[in-house]
């Protein structure tokens, strides 16, 4: 292969212009002069039957033009479909709207539209609908005590699904073990939160019976097919196009009840319809995530040679199965780095009536590292060990990769104790524990936490996500397309939401045919004109993605350097493209532009015999194997242990997610999920009332999203070791940074705090738990 | 959420606000900074018939001192209060407290008055005036009153304003020479606090204190004088063992309640932790 | 005094003026009767600073007031920071320092960023990191956004200081 | 939140049963309560206002009689939303029991359970947990306050 230019230069990114100058285009910013504005009116209690609604006053007010209820969805819809429903799922028939009962506080129950948002809210108010409210299950355990108020008829027990994943002989382990922790872990339910909510414009076209839908989503394809499949249509029937999307971290996966909602009313009205979230509705009907409850086991030698894991757990879903469905990698990385042949893990995956769980960056790894590394520490803790020398002594070293973990996944390439190796030199491991005596007896308490983490980036191809029940595919498209200019563009079914697609697709392209980046347009996020797309999600889109530009870019580059060997004569095995030209490898004089090639592509000659007219190659790429990112977090932090308050001195995070196409934005992606691996530590969380079943705080007034004021500075730290599975040894870097948050911090503060023997078991990690687990410590003696 | 509908009304006087007041029999609501009534507006928890801007009355904002006494405007803004050295100098309490208020935006559009409207039990406008035991004058088209801040904020969020009248001033006895400290805990920086604490005093040159005043926040449904507190410390050189007896005492006066911020029996144990700290920080103070 | 009001302001130093609903936030009124669409709405509950314009040079978020509120003001607006075809120094900045990801929350932080700039203040660090808490990002860690705000802020400091 | 008031009155159970068949008149000792009509056979229309803070919202309510043990127990639901000031939805469980004293009274037994829905209930949350503390203690005393004017209208 040529060499690549553009692959690891800090390229800025060509996306950056339209936010700076306020002309971004993001949903509500499209505007629509006849449009109607929805207002949605949604379930104030956790659990009710909808005995009547009586929409008579609403209509009779002037501006509002019509009302739907649950009644006529259901009548006219198929329930929400689930991308990736685990194996084995009792299904939970979720429509757009609820018909006869409602399951969680935010469902919608009636929609109008108005010529206004205003006027539509005001016309909701005049809505009477008849509650009767039904009795309520908040938590995974209350849901499965005998006698608890069951969701689903389908799902008996509200347990959806339950499964065993047992590697070698846990039981035996167990029992030989010479030192065994357990812990219970409570991991907070949390929102992804973009600054920007969801929001939906549809159209409906009566004389070709075709509906636009432009979305905040990161998969416009897939949201395509479950929409089409939800409203009986045909999907070519359908359009989605995503503009600008202001965030979205895995929220904006899939279809949501509002698509169908602002579908049926443009159908219903001929008009333009739109729905813009607000921030109430936000925390009540987009995707919450990540809790769980965890009872692990960890078993070990004398010497501190991990053994085994146990883990029991429950996630909470909330009241339905959401579009993508369940995380899958809670159970697949539970092992995380270590060199561990024996595991025992049952999961349960259990309904509450609280809001539909989705997808989070760090979907089910940052949950599994949480609780393997808080207990990591506790097993060295108890075997007298320091967590750098136990975790050192258990890393898989290099030369065991490639290796099979307990779960099955693969890890490709990496150099696990190297990352650790530099994150505890960055914090000055071995002068810090001798400083940290010294603080001690000064009565100060500063403790350092570590975290190690290997991170599931990509899918292992279509056929395996096929194989365990998801419906779509690993793969990613491009069409690439040259103009007559000698410009490339590139159509992908990916969206833009800050991730910098753009430009890193556009280096790899411009790397692959001989131009400059600014020389390659992208036109992304509209399922109309772009071949079959997965979508941005699950650290994927680079590497499949780059591997379908390389191919389609093949093909136009072989194809250039044949026009370009007739124009001037030479065998186009001689010649190479780059900088703008086509030119003899051993004699760069005898060189055509790039320019003059794509002129004689358009007009069709001069062109050698055979050859046909264009320069257009749409490429599909099917990964054959995931890739894998790793890392180490270490954190300082210094607790007050009178009132539990604590500061976050430092923070590092050594990772290597392969090959970087685009360091600055590599290290931009870091940031932002480090920043939110922290605020799921220690700062937010979802409170629902378990008495009156209502979520407590869903305002950004009381959901305390971290500012600039409440984060350090991180220091970050990068390796680059290749994968050899992926095109250009690319790993996916998205999510990283969230996984190793919530472990480092709880350790470094339980670190601080060794001497009052104290463990942390819940998050986030606050001042008050902190006081708690001090108290509880105390107690104990 | 988009507000109800209302009416909109630019008072450019005292006398017009105070009149429209009476003509919306109660019904009406003055907006001031809006900071606090603009989102319950929007999340219609209000809705008044009528908001009455007093955003352009003039001299509604003045800040002076005189006679023993700084006059705060109702409409002083926060930003005001932080640029101004009359502030700075005669009442460093406020001074102290306006930085721990939301952020610069909220800071350039809220008021003093407003905020002690809102009575917010986590408020710090009400921390300072219940501290400073500040007077707060009040108007209406019968004519004028004053009240202690102990008379005027009556529970969470509840004053003893009546619908047609208007906070017109508030007057902080002149500090000047006295030293001050806030301390606040919070979730996030700017948030409301979880306790906050205000202590303010005059260090003498025998190396004693005087006037020494503790008000505590978000420990009860209103701002608390910690006045036992604040007593037992006059004439005492804040040494250690005056500044723990304080603190027990604040104690006392905590009557906290449980929220999503923290539990009730959190907020107790900072409350001494955080007297003390503020008492300790003050004593660091003395000239 | 009516439900409708008239309301007559500066905007970008250019004049309008029109007839709202009283009740109208500001917000929805540049956005959607001025059609400047590069101030966003991210909560309408005070707290993003998604929102934020500058108030007669001064940072306020626009969902925290009505529109006829604004009567006989001046508002500045992402869209009055430069003109066709450049960058303002704070949008280079931010462009160089890779301070946004999705874009959302950018223009809040640059108008507050301008406004600093304009106080002739000069801040780094954890105070800086204090003066930009009204503003939420999601995508940064505000790492870059505090390097592009320095960065900015020094140059605006020796503008001044040349000039 | 539950929260439970007892008190006692000297009138024997059966003279308290009685004074609680009359739904309308116990409604009333509701602080708030502005109207009571019948709907049908044990359903009434219950219009209240209550005020937490500045916030006030007029509730219109469906209130329900659950369960009757004659001289033993009674149950109410109620369920309905706000139709003037702040928007919102409210439901509460009321249950009474009654219990003979040694005396020859009756101890009265209020437990009172409400969820306040929508951004009312997010926003009021702390306030309204003190809030419906203050209204069952009222209730109680109202209604203790009329069990006595009974005894001495007896």
């Amino acid at each position: 292969m040529d060499k690549l230019p553009w692959l690891g230069a800090s390229v800025k990114r060509k996306e950056d212009d339209r936010p700076l100058r306020g002309s971004g285009r993001f949903l509500d910013d499209v505007e629509e002069t006849l449009a109607l504005h929805l207002a949605i009116g949604r379930c104030p209690y956790p659990h009710a039957r909808i005995r009547r609604i009586d929409a008579t006053r609403a209509l009779e007010q002037s501006g509002v033009e019509a009302v739907l209820i649950g009644e006529q969805v259901v009548a006219r819809t198929e329930p929400i479909t689930v991308l990736r429903p685990f194996p084995g799922s009792a299904p939970t028939v979720f429509y757009g709207m609820a018909h006869g009962v409602a399951r969680y506080e935010g469902e919608p129950v009636v929609a109008v539209a108005a010529v206004d948002r205003y006027v539509a809210e005001d016309a909701l108010e005049l809505i009477d609908v008849d509650y009767e409210p039904l009795p309520h299950v908040i938590t995974v355990e209350d849901a499965l005590r005998p006698g608890a108020p069951q969701l689903h008829a389908t799902v008996p027990g509200n347990v959806v699904v339950e499964s065993t994943v047992r590697a070698g002989e846990p039981d035996r382990r167990l029992a030989d073990a010479a030192v065994t922790v357990e812990g219970t872990f409570r991991i907070n339910r949390v929102s992804g939160a973009p600054i920007e909510t969801r929001g939906v414009i549809t159209r409906w076209a009566e004389d070709t019976s075709t509906l636009e839908l432009w979305a905040s989503t990161q998969t416009p394809h897939l949201l395509r097919a479950q929409l089409a499949h939800c409203l009986r249509m045909d999907e070519t029937d359908v359009r989605v196009i995503a503009p600008d999307v202001g965030g979205a971290f895995g929220l904006k996966i899939g279809v949501y009840p509002e698509d169908i909602i602002a579908a049926l009313v443009a159908i219903d009205t001929r008009r333009p319809v739109k729905w813009i979230e607000d921030r109430t509705e936000f925390f009540r009907g987009a995707a919450h995530a990540r809790e769980a409850v965890h009872a692990l086991t960890l078993g070990a030698d004398r010497d501190g040679t991990l053994l085994v894991l146990r883990d029991r757990y429950l996630i909470d879903l909330g009241a339905y199965h959401g579009p993508l469905g369940p995380p899958l990698l809670t159970s697949i990385m539970l092992a995380g780095p270590y060199r561990l042949h024996d595991a025992d893990i049952h999961r349960r995956i259990v309904l509450t009536n609280k809001v539909p769980m989705g997808a989070y960056r760090g979907y089910g790894q940052a949950e599994s590292n949480y609780v393997r590394e808080v207990l990591v520490d506790r097993l060295a803790r108890r075997l007298g060990q320091d967590p750098a020398d136990f975790r050192r002594r258990n890393l898989l070293r290099p030369d065991e990769l490639p290796f099979k973990n307990v779960s099955g996944a693969t890890y490709d390439s990496g150099d696990y104790a190297r990352g650790l190796e530099l994150a505890l030199s960055r914090v000055g491991y071995e002068t810090f524990r001798t400083r940290q005596k010294t603080w001690r007896q000064q009565g100060r308490h500063v403790g350092v936490g570590m975290s190690c983490y290997v991170e599931f980036t990509g899918y292992p191809s279509s056929a395996f996500l096929g194989r365990t029940g998801a419906r779509f595919g690993a793969y990613e498209s491009v069409t690439l397309r040259m103009d007559r200019a000698g410009r490339a563009a590139i159509s992908t079914g990916v969206s833009t939401f800050g991730q910098g697609t753009e430009t890193t697709f556009a280096q790899v392209a411009a790397s692959l045919l001989g131009l400059d980046p600014a020389d390659v347009a992208i036109h992304r996020g509209d399922s109309q004109g772009t071949p079959y797309s997965v979508g941005g999600f699950a650290s994927r889109t680079m590497i499949a993605g780059a591997g379908a530009i390389e191919k389609a870019a093949g093909q136009i580059r072989d194809k250039m350097l044949r026009i370009a060997g007739h124009i001037l004569d030479v065998n186009a095995a001689a010649l190479e493209a780059t900088a703008g030209v086509i030119r003899r490898r051993d004699d760069p004089s005898v060189q055509v532009s790039i320019q003059r090639v794509s002129e004689a592509a358009f007009l069709g000659h001069p062109l050698p015999p055979a050859e046909d007219p264009g320069l257009e190659a749409t490429a599909y790429f099917d990964p054959p194997s995931s890739a894998f990112g790793y890392g180490t977090v270490v954190a300082q932090v210094e607790v007050d242990a009178r009132s539990g308050e604590f500061a976050l001195q430092r923070y590092i995070l050594v990772h290597d997610c392969g090959t970087q196409v685009n360091p600055m934005i590599v290290e931009g992606q870091v940031h932002g999920a480090v920043a939110q691996g922290i605020a799921a530590a220690l700062f937010e969380e979802l409170v629902y009332d378990r008495e009156t079943g209502q979520l407590v705080n869903g305002t950004m007034i009381d959901y305390f999203m971290p500012t600039a004021a409440d984060l350090p500075a991180f220091e970050l730290d990068h390796l680059e070791t290749p994968s050899p599975v992926t095109p250009f040894g690319i790993k996916g870097v998205g999510e990283g940074g969230t996984i190793a948050a919530a472990a480092a911090i709880t350790n470094a503060v339980c670190d601080a705090l060794a001497p009052f023997g104290v463990e942390l078991d819940r998050l986030p990690v606050t001042a008050e738990s902190i006081w708690r687990a001090l108290a509880a410590a105390r107690a104990k003696g | 959420m988009k507000p109800a509908p209302l009416e909109y009304l630019a008072a450019a006087t005292a006398e017009e606000a105070l009149a429209a007041l009476a003509r919306f029999d109660g019904n009406a609501r003055l907006l001031a900074g809006g900071q606090s009534l603009v989102p319950l507006l929007s999340m219609r928890l209000l809705r008044p018939t009528a908001v009455i801007d007093i955003n352009g009355i003039p001299g509604l904002d003045r800040i002076v001192a005189g006679d023993g006494v700084v006059h705060v405007g109702a409409l002083a803004r926060y930003s005001a209060l932080e640029a101004s050295a009359v502030i700075r100098e005669r009442v460093p309490l406020l001074a102290k407290a306006v930085p721990f208020v939301g952020d610069r935006q909220i800071r350039n559009r809220g008021t003093l008055g407003g905020a002690l409207c809102h009575a917010d039990p986590a408020g710090e406008m009400p921390l300072c005036a219940v501290t400073l035991g500040a007077r707060l004058h009040i108007v209406d088209r019968a004519g004028r009153r004053a009240l202690d801040p102990e008379a005027f904020f009556q529970g969470p969020y509840t004053t003893a304003l009546e619908p047609t009248e208007m906070l017109e001033a508030v007057e902080f006895p002149d500090g000047a020479g006295t030293e001050a400290v806030v301390v606040e805990h919070a979730r996030r920086h700017g948030d409301f606090a979880v306790v906050s604490v205000a202590a303010t005093g005059l260090p003498t040159p025998d190396g004693s204190w005087r006037w020494i005043r503790i008000g505590l926040g978000a420990v009860a449904g209103r701002a608390r004088y910690a006045r036992r507190a604040s007593e037992g410390l006059a004439g005492t050189r804040l040494q250690p063992a005056d500044i723990e007896a304080a603190a027990a005492r604040c104690l006392e006066e905590a009557e906290p309640a449980s929220d999503v911020r923290a539990s009730a029996e959190y907020r107790r144990h900072l409350v001494p932790i955080l007297v003390e700290r503020a008492l300790g920080e003050l004593a660091r103070r003395r000239r | 005094m009516s439900a409708r009001v008239t309301v007559a302001l500066r905007v970008n130093g250019r004049a309008y003026e029109r007839v709202v609903e009283s009740r109208r936030l500001l917000v929805d009124f540049l956005r959607h009767e001025l059609h400047l669409h590069g101030t966003h709405v991210g909560c309408e509950q005070g707290v993003c600073g998604a929102c934020t314009v500058l108030l007669d040079g001064e940072p306020v978020k626009s969902c925290l007031m009505l529109a006829p509120q604004a009567h006989g003001h001046s508002i500045t607006t992402v869209e009055g920071l430069a003109g066709r075809g450049e960058l303002h120094p704070v949008q280079q900045a931010f462009r160089d320092a890779h301070a946004l990801q999705c874009g959302y929350c950018t223009p809040g932080f640059l108008l507050g960023a301008v406004a600093l700039a304009n106080r002739g203040v000069t801040l780094a660090g954890a105070a800086l990191r204090e003066e930009l808490a009204g503003n939420l990002c999601r995508c940064t860690g505000y790492q870059n956004i505090v390097e592009a705000v320095e960065r900015y802020l020094r140059q605006a400091a020796e503008g001044r200081r040349d000039g | 939140m539950q929260i439970q008031e007892t008190f006692t009155v000297d009138a024997p159970p059966a003279t308290v049963w009685k004074f609680f068949e009359d739904i309308e008149r116990v409604a009333r000792c509701v602080p708030g309560v502005q109207s009571v009509d019948v709907l049908g056979p044990d359903r009434y229309k219950v219009l209240a206002t209550q005020k937490v803070g500045f916030i006030s919202a007029t509730f219109e309510m469906a209130t329900q009689i659950e369960s009757k043990d004659p001289l033993k127990s009674l149950a109410l639901s109620s369920v309905g939303k706000s139709v003037k000031g702040a928007i919102g939805n409210l439901r509460s469980k009321d249950r009474v029991d009654f219990e003979a004293t040694p005396e020859g009274g009756t101890r009265v037994t209020l437990t009172s359970e409400m969820a306040v829905g929508g951004m009312l209930g997010a926003l009021g949350h702390k306030a309204i947990a003190s809030k419906s503390k203050e209204i069952t203690e009222k209730f109680a005393q109202a209604l203790q306050a009329e069990l006595r004017a009974g005894e001495a209208g007896r």
